[in-house]
């Protein structure tokens, strides 16, 4: 029976954790599995939730987020017949985990663009919800993205606040979107749980185009929504699941070319994407698969190319 | 010349109170269509029913004992501390700064220099609001909500730019050396033949708790001091006739306030995470302040409390990890608990002094 | 025979395990002043909180006017025609006169038309009792004499046909008691009934028609006041002979200990309150200081107790003491053996919370002998305390209970108690006897003497006249920031010092 | 910085300023009436997420708003039981609160909607619109006034229009009626009420359930006004924000309104000029995200000096010990 450590934000958080759900789910409901699950209230409960999952005969053990990373290290080689799934975790030294990596910065790479070239005021917007490395990781892709298809591009970039408040606040990304837009952004980009939810709102209500993250968000808004960076947490934790015991190990980095990373298009974004638009981004996404574009990413050396955090 | 005999009030009221609040919680699961028994036997069985359980309740009452001790100090001089969160979380800063930047021979050496800096560090975060009471009469409630705030971006700020290893995801500090790891209760334990889990993070910080109790209880009710903090929380007036300077007692209640939040940092930074991490205080400041209430400010009243406490999380933990009730459950039988047995006692207390009075008034 | 006014028929209260009135039953006839005296926690502002509907009796009846009347909560008592000046004024601080009179009995949802209508009654009524005061000033800018105005006024506004005054006398100047008695007397004139308690047997025979004694609990006796004594109702009291006057030996006093030379205080609020008095008290003698509350008394006091800061030179057997910065706090008066009893035992000389032992330690919390290394020696305090509460006889004799489960004669004997057995040079004393039965007013009369007696200085802070004349060797009459003269005790009468209190200079000072 | 800029800060300023001033007004009812209350955060909590169910469930926002009210009363009702019946502690009881409604609004969320704990989207007339003033499209030309007129006071929900219409009211009632005055009376010294025969136990139940009713605005503000729905924990501290503001303005109506707009103010300058570059040298964000809190605290210290509470506030009313 797997089992699914959700991290600190909860299953609902609209973001990546939701997202593993949602490919649990799926599993459970194709195969008619089951699986257990917890949803972290604190720090301690990581390492907690690890043994208690492993020793409970558990197997995999899959759980979300680079905060696991330090806890998997001292659980994993106590339990060397479980395996375990790592999302966003690459650079552990464990041979029974499953490191599961996202090129967010290519997909991040490819709504920039977008967004770019959506945009008519030369000005593209990015909302964070704390200003921790991710974050910043998700908004330089963005911004090399945003600047690869016009370079005199302005980027406004904005964090919500420094408490775990800042992932639950909607009314603030509301007013930092509406902050943005004054200063003459027209499309934005959020990477903040609940407070996109604000974000995205406050975009459809001001006429305005914005960019989801993690999950396919083109639906909320259908017209207003320019695209989702998607980030398929759901098919790692889907695969993870269907492989069962017998999953592979070792580091998986998913980005453009294994479609762990990518843009959405459907029919609730179709028209806001014309077809230079997208022959561009299917370009540059084949350019990066191909390695001849390198997207760089944040934390090769805590610094960001195109924007300054 | 009481209502009531004492044992009726120190552990009939609050059993009831107790009672009356699982009742409500069982409602409450029943609601969502789970089985009461079932998720009480769960949460009792996982936070008591074991070393591994004890382990963790242990754990989490030990952060809950400092951060209930620092308000409960605050408290007897009248002074509502709210400021646990953003104190308790530069205790940890320091800790994290002793522990990473000097190299100790002896972990018992590194947790004095530890606990020294954790509580240098919330003593600091308490010294501006203190000052700003005592001398200028800002009032310390709101300038406590704000320091924590400050605290959490400043918090921010170190570990995303400062402290951060280069090249880690993690808005947190790299690992401490081995060399400062506290022996955790398995390991003291061990020794004189008691086997307790290996996994719990309980720690030697839990005994530094127990110490802290004992301090406390001596300072408030024992020590010159105490006597001045409890005189001038009583009645300001009273306290400037004795010759109580109320700058004075303002000033070190809430050092003493912000030290002993701070040294929370010892338990959750040094003892478990073994670094600092983003949030590691995780509401704990809040938690304290229920605790302090409901302890009604008594060190052994708070102890009780933080252990009842740290049961609801770990038995908490339990029930998520065993079945499908969400999180978001146990916050509501923390409040009911916190509900029953600290804001409605008195709808116990009322009929059984009633109750005890006419018992006395047949028998006499 | 008329119907009573007021019959009360076996009332009964109980506070918990303490009962407060047993079985009590009173009669009091339409027109008359009913007097009840008792000793501190004897019931009486029990019993009176029943018949106003604050507290509810756990038995018996009250008839009001022949017909029997449920009095659940004030608002009843009220309609009754009842009115009740409490012991502690029940008024906002913050709120005008006028406000603290509508409260309640306004008409109408809008404030504006209620006070204006108020505003005009109250000029009526001012003019019909002479019960003059502002009605736009705040409770907490006049002097409790006019508080209590309030308080009556707030009762004849509500039409009250019947009025409770509960210790109204405690905290007026000799002035203000007799306008007291004369708005009174007036009142009853006009037929309403009036309940009057108090601790002063000369207000009794002088005011009333009858008077009730109660002693814990109980009503133990109802006499006419005519065809009683002072001496009786002493007895009927305390269950024993009490000394109504203090019986003391000429002074002999020595050499200076206390100097004080140009003293100035201004308050919080800038006002100079005490400006430039001179003053010596010398050892072995009890200087009292006369004056109506609020001519800078307090203030004086406050200063050599450490509370408040001031300007000026004092010395203290011959050696200055600092009057601001950190010398200058109670901690370092109490260093200089200045003890202090201070005007407002329960906001200032105790710790209400506390229990008795602690209290007894309040303000000498630092003394050596309390001490135990870092600890404080709880068991010397108990100890120490044990043996103040048997020779002060503080009752009930039990160190345990908190200061404010003690009546307020009791909580004056503890606060006497620490300060006279420090043996200070100097002791300071405001409003000693102030609400305390005379039992203990005597006891503590005594205690102040015999400290005189073994050559101490005192200064004595009191509104009693009778009390400063009864106590002082010598008697400085202060006002307005002032002192207006000093006299001797049997060289002057209550007419001068009345007059130099109001501030109309006497011959030469 | 241009005018339209300030007329942007001052516009999000009153934005964020209003679920701030309808708690802090809330408060500053039931804390007059000697009822301290920290529980406004889980009032608010609460309503937000009644407000966003049954305007989603209904598609009416005016029904939703009702629910939210209700709600938010009914946490009022549990919290007068405690302080104002029982004579709890009103510090334990709002903490309770807080928790409470953290709780209960997720799990009733996730057991209505399964949508993680959130509401549906809310459209058209299951959410609060702006409210265009006469002319407003017209006069937003003009120089000066125009944009004043037409960005700034018009163009915001009925509900802002409530909440700084609050302001006067709150200080009418307080200070101009019977129920006012006996509201002020009885947080300074309930026994002076209480011997004036007027009922305590009524009045600070009245103050506490009005408490209720702003609280629930507010709630029903944040979530179907200013957002389409509800987040889990979307009061994001907002009601300990206006806890001190509410100690800020010393208790008082117009005192309070200035203090929220004091606080909107900083809140929307330090999210409009994040990441500001001062002539190369970077403020870094946190500093920025802690700039109110700094001020705050500045001003408090520098021109604000001792705020006295109710005298009667946070104690219960006992007669008898
Ligand atoms: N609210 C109360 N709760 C509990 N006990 C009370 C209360 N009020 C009075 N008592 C107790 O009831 C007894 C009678 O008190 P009461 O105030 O009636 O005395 P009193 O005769 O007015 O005394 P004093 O002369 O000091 O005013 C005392 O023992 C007192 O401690
Ligand atoms: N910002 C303001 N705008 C208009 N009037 C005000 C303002 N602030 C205060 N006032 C006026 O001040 C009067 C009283 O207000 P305030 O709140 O200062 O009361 P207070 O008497 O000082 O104290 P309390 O409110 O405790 O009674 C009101 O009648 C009101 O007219
Ligand atoms: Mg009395
Ligand atoms: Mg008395």
């Amino acid at each position: 029976e797997p089992a699914l450590i959700f991290d600190l934000g909860g299953k609902f958080d609209k973001s990546f954790n939701e997202a593993a759900h949602n490919g649990a789910q799926r599993w459970a409901n194709e195969t008619g599995g089951t699986y257990r699950e917890i949803e972290l209230q604190s720090e301690a409960q990581r390492e907690q939730a690890l043994r208690r999952f492993a020793e409970a005969g558990a197997n995999p053990v899959i759980t979300m987020g680079f905060a696991m990373a330090d806890p998997l290290s001292a659980v994993a080689p106590d339990y060397p017949d479980t395996k375990f799934v790592a999302v966003d975790v690459t650079w552990l030294d464990a041979p029974n985990v499953r490191q599961i990596g996202f090129a967010e910065h290519e997909g991040s790479y490819l709504v920039g663009m977008l967004a770019a070239m959506a945009s008519k005021t030369g000005t593209v917007g990015f909302i964070g919800g704390m200003d921790i490395p991710l974050i910043r990781h998700f908004g330089c892709g963005y911004a090399q993205g945003a600047k690869a298809v016009n370079p005199d591009i302005k980027i406004v970039a904005n964090m919500t606040g420094t408490t775990p408040a800042a992932w639950n606040d909607p009314v603030k990304g509301s007013e930092l979107t509406k902050a943005q837009i004054s200063q003459g952004a027209d499309v934005i980009y959020a990477a903040a749980g609940g407070t996109g939810v604000g974000v995205l709102q406050t975009a459809a209500d001001e006429g305005i185009l914005s960019i989801g993250v993690d999950s396919n968000q083109n639906h909320l808004h259908p017209g207003k929504v320019l695209t989702s960076m998607l980030k398929r947490v759901d098919v790692a934790v889907y695969d993870a699941m269907k492989a069962g015991e017998n999953l592979e190990t070792g580091v998986f980095t998913l980005g453009l070319a294994e479609d762990g990373v990518g843009y959405a298009l459907d029919e609730h974004n179709a028209p806001l994407i014309t077809d230079e638009m997208k022959a561009a981004v299917d370009e540059a996404r084949q350019k990066i698969i191909d390695g001849e574009l390198e997207v760089v990413s944040y934390y090769e050396n805590d610094s960001c190319p195109a924007l300054q955090f | 010349m009481d209502k009531m005999p004492k044992w009726a009030d120190v552990v009939l009221i609050p059993l009831i109170s107790l009672i009356l609040a699982a009742i409500l919680s069982a409602l409450v699961i029943l609601g969502i269509g789970e089985d009461p028994v079932a998720a009480v036997k769960l949460m009792v069985s996982g936070a008591l029913g074991s070393t591994y359980g004890w382990g963790y309740t242990l754990y989490y009452a030990t952060n809950f004992v400092f951060t209930g001790l620092a308000v409960a100090v605050a408290f007897h001089a009248r002074l509502f501390n709210i400021g646990g969160e953003g104190q308790a979380m530069l205790g940890g800063l320091g800790v994290a700064m002793v522990c990473l930047y000097v190299p100790w021979p002896h972990w018992s050496i590194a947790l004095l220099a530890a606990m020294a800096a954790a509580m240098v560090f919330g003593a600091a975060w308490a010294a501006i609001p203190a000052y700003l009471q005592a001398k200028r009469g800002s009032h310390i409630v709101i300038t406590t909500i704000m320091f924590n705030f400050i605290a959490a971006a400043f918090l921010n700020y170190m570990l995303v730019n400062v402290m951060r290893p280069e090249g880690s995801m993690d808005p947190a500090t790299e690992r401490f050396p081995e060399a400062v790891h506290l022996p955790t209760l398995h390991e003291l334990l061990a020794p004189i033949g008691i086997s307790f889990s290996k996994a719990a993070p309980a720690n030697v910080s839990f005994l530094v708790a127990i110490l802290a109790c004992f301090v406390v209880w001596a300072l408030i009710w024992r020590t010159r001091l105490g006597y001045e903090i409890r005189a001038y929380g009583h009645s300001e007036t009273g306290a400037l006739y004795a010759g109580i300077s109320p700058v004075r007692i303002t000033i070190v209640t809430m050092l003493i306030s912000g030290a002993l939040a701070g040294l929370m940092a010892i338990n959750n930074v040094m003892g478990e995470a073994e670094r600092l991490v983003l949030n590691s205080t995780e509401g704990a400041g809040f938690i304290g302040i229920a605790v302090a209430l409901m302890g009604r400010s008594h060190p052994f009243g708070v102890f009780l409390a933080a252990l009842l406490f740290g049961f609801l999380y770990q038995g908490g933990a339990e029930l998520a990890l065993w079945t499908s009730i969400p999180r978001e459950l146990i916050v509501v039988i923390q409040a009911l608990v916190i509900l029953f047995t600290g804001a409605l006692d008195n709808m116990v207390r009322m009929p059984l002094e009633k109750l005890f009075l006419s018992l006395r008034k047949g028998s006499a | 025979m008329t119907v009573p006014a007021i019959e009360l028929k076996g009332i009964s209260k109980s506070f918990g395990p303490v009962q407060a009135n047993k079985n009590i039953s009173i009669s009091v006839a339409p027109g008359t002043i009913h007097g009840i005296i008792g000793e501190n926690g004897a019931g009486k502002s029990t019993l009176m909180s029943i018949l106003y509907g604050f507290y509810k009796a756990d038995a018996g009846e009250i008839w009001i006017n022949g017909e029997k009347t449920e009095i659940p909560d004030s608002q009843a008592a009220i309609a009754a025609g009842i009115g009740m000046v409490f012991q502690h004024f029940k008024l906002v601080e913050n709120f005008t006169v006028l406000e603290n009179i509508v409260l309640g009995a306004e008409d109408g949802g809008l404030l504006a038309p209620s006070l204006a209508k108020a505003r005009k009654e109250l000029e009526d009524l001012e003019e019909e009792y002479e019960l003059f005061v502002d009605p736009d000033k705040r409770i907490d800018e006049i002097g409790v004499g006019m508080q209590q105005r309030v308080e009556i006024l707030k009762a004849l506004y509500r039409k009250a046909e019947i009025l409770i005054l509960d210790e109204p006398t405690g905290v007026l100047t000799p002035a203000e008691a007799d306008q007291l008695f004369r708005i009174l007397h007036r009142l009853k004139e006009e037929g309403k009934t009036i309940i009057l308690i108090t601790h002063k047997l000369r207000e009794i025979m002088e005011a009333t028609d009858t008077v009730s004694v109660m002693r814990r609990g109980e009503m133990t006796a109802t006499v006419k006041t005519s065809e009683t004594s002072p001496e009786q109702l002493a007895e009927l009291m305390v269950g024993r002979k009490v000394l109504l006057r203090v019986d003391k030996a000429p002074a002999k006093p020595g050499k200076p200990i206390l100097e004080i030379e140009n003293l100035r205080v201004t308050d919080e609020a800038g006002v100079e309150r005490v400006k430039g008095i001179d003053l010596t008290v010398r050892a072995g003698e009890i200087v009292g200081i006369a004056g109506v509350a609020g001519n800078g008394q307090s203030e004086l006091l406050e200063v050599l107790g450490g509370m408040r800061p001031a300007t000026g030179s004092i010395r203290l057997n011959g050696e200055s003491l600092p009057l601001s910065g950190p010398g200058a706090d109670g901690q370092a008066r109490r260093a200089r053996h200045i003890a202090h009893v201070p005007e407002d035992r329960q906001r200032e000389g105790l710790i209400m919370e506390f229990h008795a032992w602690e209290n007894v330690a309040f303000g000498y919390h630092r003394d050596p002998a309390y001490q135990r290394g870092i600890f404080m020696d709880n068991a010397a305090l108990r100890a120490d305390t044990e043996r103040k509460i048997e020779k002060f006889d503080v009752r009930p004799a039990d160190a345990w209970l908190a200061a404010k489960n003690f009546s307020g004669g009791n909580q004056q004997k503890i606060v006497v108690a620490r300060e006279i057995e420090r043996n200070p040079d100097l002791l300071l004393v405001g409003q000693p006897t102030r609400g305390v039965d005379i039992g203990a007013i005597e006891f503590i009369h005594k205690q102040i003497v015999a400290l005189r007696d073994q050559g101490k200085a005192i200064l004595l802070v009191s509104v009693e006249l009778e009390e400063i004349f009864s106590l002082s060797d010598r008697i400085a009459v202060m006002f307005d920031g002032h002192i207006m003269g000093e006299r001797l005790p049997h060289e002057t009468d209550e007419r001068e010092l009345g007059l130099l209190m109001a501030g109309v200079a006497g011959e030469a000072a | 910085m241009d005018f339209l800029t300030l007329i942007q800060i001052f516009d999000s300023t009153i934005r964020l300023a209003t679920p701030l001033l309808l708690a802090c007004l809330a408060g500053l009812y039931s804390e007059r009436a000697g009822i301290f209350d920290i529980g406004l955060e889980g009032k608010m909590l609460m309503s937000a997420f009644f407000s966003a169910a049954v305007a989603a469930v209904t598609g009416s926002v005016w029904l939703g708003l009702l629910a939210g009210i209700a709600s938010s009363l009914l946490l009022a009702g549990l919290h007068g039981l405690a302080s104002i019946t029982f004579r709890g502690n009103q510090l334990i009881s709002g903490v309770a609160i807080n928790f409470l409604a953290a709780g209960m609004t997720v799990l009733i969320a996730q057991d209505w909607f399964q949508q993680g704990g959130r509401t549906p989207s809310l459209f058209g007339g299951a959410r609060f619109e702006p409210i265009d003033w006469p002319f407003a499209e017209a006069l937003s030309g003009v120089p000066v006034v125009g944009p004043i007129y037409s960005e700034l006071l018009s163009g915001h929900s009925v509900l802002v229009y409530i909440a700084f219409l609050a302001v006067p009211a709150t200080w009418w009632v307080l200070y101009r009626t019977r129920f006012g005055l006996r509201l002020r009376a009885v947080g300074e010294n309930p026994a002076a009420v209480d011997t004036a025969g007027v009922s305590v136990v009524g009045l600070r139940y009245a103050a506490v359930a009005i408490c209720g009713v702003l609280c629930g605005i507010a709630g029903a503000y944040l979530a179907t006004a200013l957002q389409a729905g509800f987040v889990k924990d979307m009061t994001a501290g907002r009601g300990f924000i206006a806890l001190a503001a509410l100690i800020f303005a010393k208790w008082r109506p117009w005192h309070a309104m200035w203090a929220c707009l004091l606080f909107g103010l900083l809140q929307a300058v330090a999210l409009r000029f994040q990441n500001i570059d001062l002539g190369g040298v970077v403020i870094p964000v946190q500093a920025m995200d802690a700039l109110p809190y700094i001020l705050t605290v500045v001003i408090l210290a520098g021109f604000v000096g001792k705020a006295i509470p109710p005298k009667a506030g946070g104690e219960p009313y006992v007669k008898e010990r």
